[in-house]
């Protein structure tokens, strides 16, 4: 290894959050075609499941982590106990997740009961963040999931989200636009999240 | 059926909708009426009897299934320009349960990923020599932080900033014009007039900082006809020399 | 590598000090001398000077360090580490978000301690900004924030920031008199509101 594949190595270890191919690449003063090989090489040298910890691509960035089946060994070493998510607290992270840009009013039809406290709890815990407000009246303001969501649940990005599963028991008779919408949802829709006809 | 449930267990009505067709083996797509709303009013008498509070959301959703199952009794006008929905006034329910379905769904595929600090852990180890002193948080700052942080501030010292929102320019030297002002015409006023009910604490002190100066500059009388008696303010110099007093902040040493 | 020896990595690697051998044996249930030729594994695969970081035996245990001769990079690592907000810098920044403008006796006010070195801060990295003297004894300067601080909270101008009653509307608990109050501060503040000058 040469002396900057192994400075990337040291600087990822070093960090205390994900660092991205852009921000190597202001260290090093090149381009990212210069270090994706570095990553590469890396990558390939800290494998999953190889020597107990690994170089995982997260929240748009790289980071070493320990292998997931060792997290009985962990969890001795780890006097804390885990952050728990409620039903309510994952129902509404996942709504966020799949629908952002997304309003409490929106949550709230969609989960069919009052969502503050939980939004609250998951913008304390720093899962959410508001992403502005909604050219709507009343100006409400729009959530999104925030990098740290990322980098909890270990995903790359959005994208990475798992896909949602298609309901069996969906009748295309029944509103067939509807159900090509859900479709396209396994990606966070953007754009043209219909508003909830709240009476 | 019997039906044993508690409505801590679910979310919310949606939940609980979802668990009466799953349990009836119900297709989504064409609910039977009748026999769910039967069965969701029933669990919801059975929370009333324990005497426990029914949220309102739960309400309105036997609200929504009673309006429903009426609505489906109707002989369906076949009109053109009815649309699908309209046909089948259960349509906006069902489509609102597998919304909900796909986010529960969705909720437990996330909750499966391997998550920090519970499958997945970090270096944790930090050498003595990073750190600069200032202090972390483990996620990012964003909007929400800074809202938070001020909602936290005005919590801490509420009462003097609800009259802070209020109050004007506050200044020694407006004071000590207004005492003047009210004293003028030779008028003998009660030390406690000057502290009307509903000033703020900054107002009284500016105000008692004021008569202080006033007595130092020699331009008011305090008097007091024996101990615990009324304290009296009057002019102490002629009503010229009032309006020749020039006085700044600065020159009192407030500045 | 066994999952012994692959959790006793990832033990070393999570761990927030250095872990001694006694420790591991603990964790595993066995006796030093079954340990040892694992440690000696995992020092032969994370030698020195070769990947970046290595496995260190340090008071009188063991931890993965970055290579010494690479401590210029992460020396420049430590100094460009993305400014992190202290509770009371982003008090700060808050009550000059919302109040603006507003002098520092006036933010000394609300916070009840001195607030120079934060304002300083605050100015050096480029949030705040002078907007001039205030017409009062002494002219006091004035603060309001930059476009900076709009491009860095991703707002497009002031009257994006959440109002604090749709702040406090996220939480049930909050006492309704406390937010009818609040609802007044829901803009920045424009006229001045000026401190008594007490001294």
């Amino acid at each position: 290894m040469d002396e900057r594949c192994r400075a990337v190595a040291a600087l990822i270890f070093a960090a205390d959050r994900p660092l991205s191919l852009d921000r190597l690449c202001q260290f090093f003063d090149c381009g990212r075609a210069e270090l994706r090989p570095v990553i590469d090489q890396l990558r390939q040298h800290y494998p999953i499941s190889q020597t107990g910890f690994y170089l995982a691509e997260v929240a748009g960035g790289y980071q070493f982590r320990t292998d997931p089946d060792l997290a009985d060994w962990l969890n001795k070493l780890n006097r804390e106990r885990p952050f728990r998510f409620s039903q309510a607290a994952l129902e509404t992270l996942a709504m966020v997740a799949y629908r952002q840009p997304v309003t409490r009013g929106e949550i709230e039809y969609l989960r069919g009961v009052d969502s503050g406290g939980v939004v609250k709890t998951l913008l304390d815990k720093g899962f959410l963040r508001i992403l502005g407000k909604k050219d709507v009246p009343g100006r409400p303001l729009m959530y999104g999931t925030s990098k740290y969501f990322l980098e909890f649940f270990g995903l790359k990005d959005l994208n990475d989200l798992p896909t949602l599963k298609e309901f069996s028991a969906l009748d295309p008779d029944l509103d067939p636009e509807q159900s090509s919408d859900l479709e396209n949802e396994s990606l966070p829709a953007v754009a043209g999240t219909e508003e909830p006809e709240i009476s | 059926m019997s039906i044993e449930i508690s409505l801590q267990n679910f979310d919310g009505p949606l939940d609980l909708l979802l668990h009466l067709i799953k349990t009836n083996e119900m297709d989504i797509a064409d609910i039977q009426m009748v026999e769910i709303t039967e069965q969701y009013l029933s669990v919801i008498d059975q929370m009333r009897q324990l005497n426990l509070d029914v949220a309102g959301e739960f309400l309105l959703m036997a609200a929504t299934l009673i309006h429903i199952k009426s609505r489906m009794l109707l002989p369906v006008i076949d009109e053109a320009e009815t649309d699908e929905e309209e046909l089948d006034p259960r349509a906006e329910l069902v489509r609102r349960l597998l919304e909900y379905q796909r986010y529960k769904d969705a909720a437990n595929s996330l909750n499966l990923q391997p998550c920090l600090n519970r499958e997945v852990f970090l270096r944790q180890y930090v050498e003595p020599d990073i750190g600069n002193g200032i202090a972390d948080g483990d996620f990012s700052t964003g909007i929400y932080q800074l809202a938070s942080a001020f909602h936290q501030l005005l919590q801490q010292s509420k009462v003097e900033f609800v009259h802070e929102v209020v109050r004007e320019q506050l200044s020694v030297t407006d004071f000590i014009h207004r005492i003047l002002e009210r004293l003028a015409g030779g008028k003998q006023l009660a030390f406690t007039d000057f502290f009307l009910n509903g000033a703020s604490r900054q107002e009284m002190v500016v105000t008692f900082l004021a008569m202080l100066e006033l007595v130092k500059m020699r331009m008011i009388k305090i008097s007091q006809s024996a101990e615990f008696q009324p304290i009296w303010l009057s002019l102490a110099v002629s009503e010229d020399e009032v309006e020749q007093l020039e006085c700044g902040e600065e020159s009192l040493g407030y500045g």
